[in-house]
């Protein structure tokens, strides 16, 4: 397993009462898989994609990465795991031209020695991204959302990680954009073989990419299923809540 | 309205770097006292018979000049606070905001007269102890500001982004949050400076101010408070210069929040 | 019952003037659930906005919206305000359309207070028609405490409480999961034979909802189809794309990016994305009429002849 | 519990002013009784006095414990004697309070109605001459010091036309021109904040909601809008009654009103210290207690406060 983590639970204070957001999850990926994490609005998978990347330190519970348990974040592991977040229009700094953005984590690492070189891994993580070169000198309000995905995207992926966690990266995003955005990260699926965490609660395009889809609700991972069950499920069934009654079985 | 408050502003600078043209504002002349503006005299004389075109000036680059230092200070100062209260959050938050309370609940003013009025009872009378007592002061309003741009700056998903990459909470305050946060900030200390300006004026007129012989906006109305009946032009330019400076700074720093 | 001829809407930017709705044309029926359909930057919610005159003083409206015989851009703004009032209710998008620090029921009844009705049937008309929704324990609630799709539910009963000819819906669906948007899509079921409008980017919806379909792509009307033909086999090729794109329809993009309204192709505005262009498609095309459905696309053009 | 919350954080702040409030005095270099007697006398007193006056006032005792003596005797108003005068401290402030309270109250009440028939005109209106004219109105209202606009009304009513008393207390045409000057700036700052909260209000989605209802846009003004805008305009409000306290301070000076202000004033240059040190003490009182009360008025005015962040 690459990525993997066991009975994690995590409660924030909010005002003066404590609301448990996870209540011990427990959920693993295989490399170059694709993982969807369904679950409504509210029901803790935001977070559980945060403590799998260590954004959000969990109460109680482990997270492995390799076989090698997590406690405090390593330069190393900053490097093999990245977040794709939600909305693009907040995700770069409305500051920086979005190359800067980009080059950032070559930066933060002190990967690229020269100018050129930074300046070929950026134009390289780029084009794949579907970004054009007059993209890259403009500054986030001169783009539409889904440039700025795409932009998000490249900057992910420019360290070349092996796990993403993607929370619900098109949500914000019109369908045909959304389309494009996704056959994207399958195509660099096939090419790196990246594993893909997708956070969603749209089932049609769960049912589209998953190879295994998780069910959470209330904090809870209530149900797992395999590729063969989803494609299986009616969509009216899938659509009205019976999921977590579907996933009892397991 | 950048343009016309940044038209202001520079005019009444380049007045006052003029100022040494204007002659020496401490030269007494007793035969000339109280005259009234005249073609020698455009602003007329004081009481000891001094030009008031050449104290006037000489008091804008004094207002000035101690105006931007004290909010340069309080702007360090405050932001610094600020910055770290609402990066940090937790204990440190919550002890600088009860600190932050307590200033804002005494208003300001009332704090630089009493503590300016110690501390000359104890040092004697000195331009520093006005500024430090200002400072004392004036640095809150940045750090509540800097404290809110923060917060909210680091809830935004390209900080989490940042952390997300690996950069350390020093890099992601000084290259992503405190850049954020600068707009606001610029605008802040354009009305601080004005709002300053009107502090130490207030100050110079209650004579708890910068003391002559350095001649300043306030202390000069002060001294023509007197004269009112007789000759109110003494009172009448400093006050006016002070209302243009002012109102450059408020309308500039108006014209900058529109812009951003 | 509705007829919008030739409407355009001007926006004067720092740009330049961008025109969001550029010449639209569509009637809707009396008892018609008509549902546009479009993404971001097509115009859609500029246009619902235009046709009952709240859209901000930086745009200009010019055209015809004749409503019962009467155009409502002619009308001053009291005459406006009562229309608005009694005849056609506007819901706008969710979340923060509601005034926070007004109760749920209390906001549902200010229209019928404006229109002079007695108390005691007002709070009744109200109250049922929350129960109606299932949201009638939130009589006395503030929004805050309602969920999306309540929120979204006591907007549809603000618009019903005063009994309109027409309701224009802007982005019902907008910011809800699956199980809030099925709550919706059951409120606008048992809305029964209305005269509706529906703006929308949600497809999956508007299929659940519309008799027909009005696709719109920047700025501009691009398909009048009826719902289920349109489903099933769409005309032009944007619709096609955009049924495509659908996770269920196989997830296929259409290529390449939405042109920005400031600087829109020559001709037909989907040209440069689309496989069937030719040279012809330089020339802006006309609305066809093709076995009862309205196209704009060159491709039509040669079955008429 | 968040008046339990909020009431807790109000009695923090009430001791971090008093701890100000008491190291005006108490930790500046010197000995505070040599002080007093050199200002008594006006000369240096002898050692044996300055050490009797040490052992009376209690200044030989640790710091702590004088600053729990003072807080203890400060909170029920005893603030000492007077240096300068044979009397305590805490009639010297009652006696002068209701001169100031006149002037307040008469500025406040007018500067506020006008402040919100001008902001909320100024908002329906954008961009129209009556908003232009309010803005250029209050823009010279933050920028024109209250003393010299004081002076400048002095100047012209008093010196030129012998209209009205330029100094002095009491009386309805007393209060004419410092209420005037007064009152002048304040509006100005409230005006345009009133304006700008509206305005704000007016951008948001609820108002199109309220529009598409068909109310006039009256209504949407104030039944909507500016029941909204309450919500800051009332903070700011509250927070601006220090804004009061500087323009008491300066317009009684210039007007030679017997108040709060020319008290502060000439306890300071008098040295009259503890006279001082209660003057801040109270206004920190009084701030502390207005933000509390209207902080609680929220829990009752916004549905939103009561549950939590």
């Amino acid at each position: 397993m690459l990525m993997r983590c066991v009975n994690v639970s995590k409660s924030f204070k909010v005002g003066r009462r404590r609301i448990e957001v996870l209540k011990g999850c427990s959920i693993a990926v295989d490399e170059g898989e694709t993982v969807v994490l369904f679950g409504e609005s509210g029901c803790g998978k935001t977070t559980l994609g945060r403590v799998l990347l260590m954004l959000v330190k969990p109460d109680a519970g482990r997270v492995f990465f390799k076989d090698t348990e997590i406690t405090a974040p390593t330069r190393e592991f900053r490097k093999s795991v990245q977040l794709i977040p939600q909305n693009p229009d907040e995700a770069l700094n409305p500051r920086w031209r979005i190359y800067d953005s980009i080059a950032e984590p070559l930066r933060v690492h002190g990967l690229a020695e020269t100018m050129n070189e930074e300046f070929d891994a950026v134009a390289a993580i780029a084009e794949k991204a579907g970004l054009k070169e007059e993209h890259l000198h403009r500054k986030p309000s001169e783009l539409s959302g889904g440039e700025l995905q795409r932009a998000v995207i490249a900057r992910a992926l420019i360290l070349e990680p092996e796990f993403v966690v993607c929370d619900e990266p098109t949500s914000m995003l019109d369908v045909s954009v959304q389309a494009a955005i996704v056959r994207m990260l399958m195509d660099i699926q096939k090419r790196t073989g990246v594993s893909y965490l997708f956070i969603t609660h749209d089932l049609e395009l769960a049912r589209a990419i998953a190879d295994r889809m998780y069910v959470m609700s209330g904090g809870r991972v209530t149900g797992e299923l395999r590729k063969e069950e989803l494609r299986e499920l009616s969509r009216e069934s899938l659509i009205r809540c019976e999921l977590p009654r579907v996933s009892a079985r397991f | 309205m950048v343009f016309t408050g940044g038209g202001i502003i520079l005019c009444i600078l380049i007045l006052s770097c003029l100022a040494p043209i204007a002659g020496d504002p401490c030269s007494v002349n007793m035969d000339e006292r109280l005259s009234p503006p005249s073609f020698k005299h455009p602003f007329g004389t004081d009481q000891l018979g001094r030009d008031m075109l050449s104290r006037v000036l000489h008091g804008g680059r004094v207002s000035l000049i101690v105006a931007i230092t004290i909010s340069l200070l309080s702007m360090v100062v405050g932001c610094f606070v600020g910055a770290v209260s609402g990066y940090f959050g937790g204990v440190v938050d919550d002890v600088i905001g009860r600190i932050v309370d307590v200033f804002m609940s005494i208003p300001e003013i009332v704090l630089n007269i009493a503590m300016v009025g110690v501390f000359c009872a104890v040092y004697g009378v000195s331009t520093f102890i006005v500024i430090f007592a200002v400072v004392f002061t004036n640095w809150v309003g940045y750090a509540r500001l800097m404290r809110g741009m923060v917060l909210s700056l680091k809830e935004r998903e390209f900080v989490l982004c940042a952390k997300a990459i690996g950069a350390g909470e020093w890099y992601i305050l000084f290259r992503h949050i405190i850049p954020n946060a600068a707009g606001p900030l610029i605008v802040l200390a354009t009305l601080n400076i004005g709002n300053v300006i009107m502090t130490i004026a207030s100050l110079g007129f209650l004579g708890l101010g910068i003391q002559p012989p350095i001649p300043e906006w306030g202390q000069i109305l002060n001294s023509g408070k007197n004269y009112i009946t007789t000759a109110p032009w003494i009172s009448f330019f400093p006050g006016l210069f002070i209302a243009l400076s002012v109102l450059g700074f408020n309308i500039l720093g108006e014209g900058l929040n529109a812009e951003s | 019952m509705l007829k919008v001829e030739n409407l355009v809407v001007r926006f004067k930017s720092r740009v330049g003037v961008v025109r969001a709705v550029d010449g639209v044309n569509f009637d809707v029926v009396s008892g018609e659930r008509f549902v546009f359909v479009g993404e971001s930057g097509s115009g859609k919610t500029v246009l619902a906005m235009a046709l009952v005159r709240l859209l901000p003083n930086n745009a200009t409206v010019t055209g015809r919206v004749i409503f019962d015989g009467v155009d409502l851009l002619k009308l001053s703004e009291k005459e406006m305000r009562k229309v608005r009032n009694c005849k056609i209710a506007y819901i706008p998008q969710n979340q923060a359309s509601l005034n926070p620090l007004m109760k749920v029921g209390y906001q549902c009844a200010e229209p019928l207070v404006e229109q002079g009705l007695e108390r005691g049937r007002i709070m009744r008309k109200v109250s049922e028609l929350l129960e109606f929704f299932g949201i009638g324990h939130r009589f006395k609630d503030y929004p805050h405490k309602l969920s999306g799709g309540m929120r979204q539910r006591a907007l549809l009963v603000m618009g019903l409480s005063r009994e309109p000819e027409m309701i224009i819906a802007d982005e019902p669906t907008k910011g809800l999961d699956a199980v809030k948007r099925e709550q919706v899509v059951e409120a606008f079921q048992k809305l029964g034979r209305r005269t509706l409008m529906v703006i929308t980017h949600d497809l999956p919806f508007a299929e659940k909802v519309a008799d027909r379909i009005a696709v719109m792509y920047c700025g501009k009307i691009v398909e009048i189809s009826p719902a289920r033909e349109f489903f099933d086999c769409p005309l032009h090729p944007y619709s096609k794309g955009l049924l495509e794109s659908l996770p269920e329809r196989g997830m296929n993009p259409i290529k390449g990016f939405q042109p920005s309204l400031v600087n829109l192709p020559e001709g037909c505005r989907f040209r440069e994305r689309c496989d069937l262009s030719t040279a012809r498609c330089a020339e802006e095309p006309p609305l066809l009429e093709v076995d009862g459905s309205l196209v704009r696309c060159w491709l039509y053009a040669d079955e008429m002849c | 519990m968040y008046v339990v919350r909020r009431a807790v954080q109000a009695v923090i702040t009430l001791l971090g002013v008093s701890l100000i409030s008491f190291s005006l005095l108490y930790i500046f270099p010197g000995d505070p009784a040599e002080f007093i007697l050199s200002i008594r006398y006006g000369y240096e007193p002898s050692a044996e006095d300055v050490a009797r006056l040490r052992e009376e006032l209690g200044l030989n005792r640790p710091l702590v414990t004088q600053y729990l003596d003072w807080l203890s005797r400060a909170l029920r108003g005893d603030f000492g004697m007077s240096w300068t005068e044979p009397k305590a401290v805490m009639p010297l402030i009652l006696e002068r309070a209701q001169a100031s309270a006149e002037l307040f109250l008469a500025t406040f009440l007018i500067s506020i109605f006008f402040a919100f028939v001008l902001g909320i005109l100024s908002s329906i209106y954008r961009d129209r001459w009556i908003d232009h004219l309010t803005r250029m109105f209050s823009m010279l209202g933050i920028s024109i010091p209250s003393f010299w606009l004081g002076l400048v009304l002095i100047w012209i009513f008093s010196v030129n036309f012998h209209l009205l008393p330029a100094f002095g207390c009491c009386g309805i045409k007393h209060l004419v021109l410092p209420v005037l000057t007064w009152s002048f700036s304040f509006m100005a700052i409230k005006t345009r904040f009133i304006r700008a909260s509206v305005i704000e209000e007016l951008s948001k989605e609820y108002i199109v909601t309220a529009r598409s209802k068909g109310l006039a846009e009256s209504a949407v003004v104030l039944r909507h809008a500016l029941r909204n805008a309450l919500i800051p305009i009332v903070t700011y409000l509250s927070m601006s009654v220090s804004h009061l306290i500087v323009g008491s301070i300066m317009v009684e000076v210039v007007f030679s009103w017997e108040g709060l202000g020319t008290l502060l004033v000439k306890s300071v240059f008098e040295r009259d210290f503890p006279v001082v040190q209660a003057l801040v003490f109270l206004s920190g009182v009084v701030m502390i207690s207005v933000n509390l009360v209207v902080d609680l008025l929220y829990t009752v005015i916004d549905p939103r406060v009561k549950y939590g962040e």
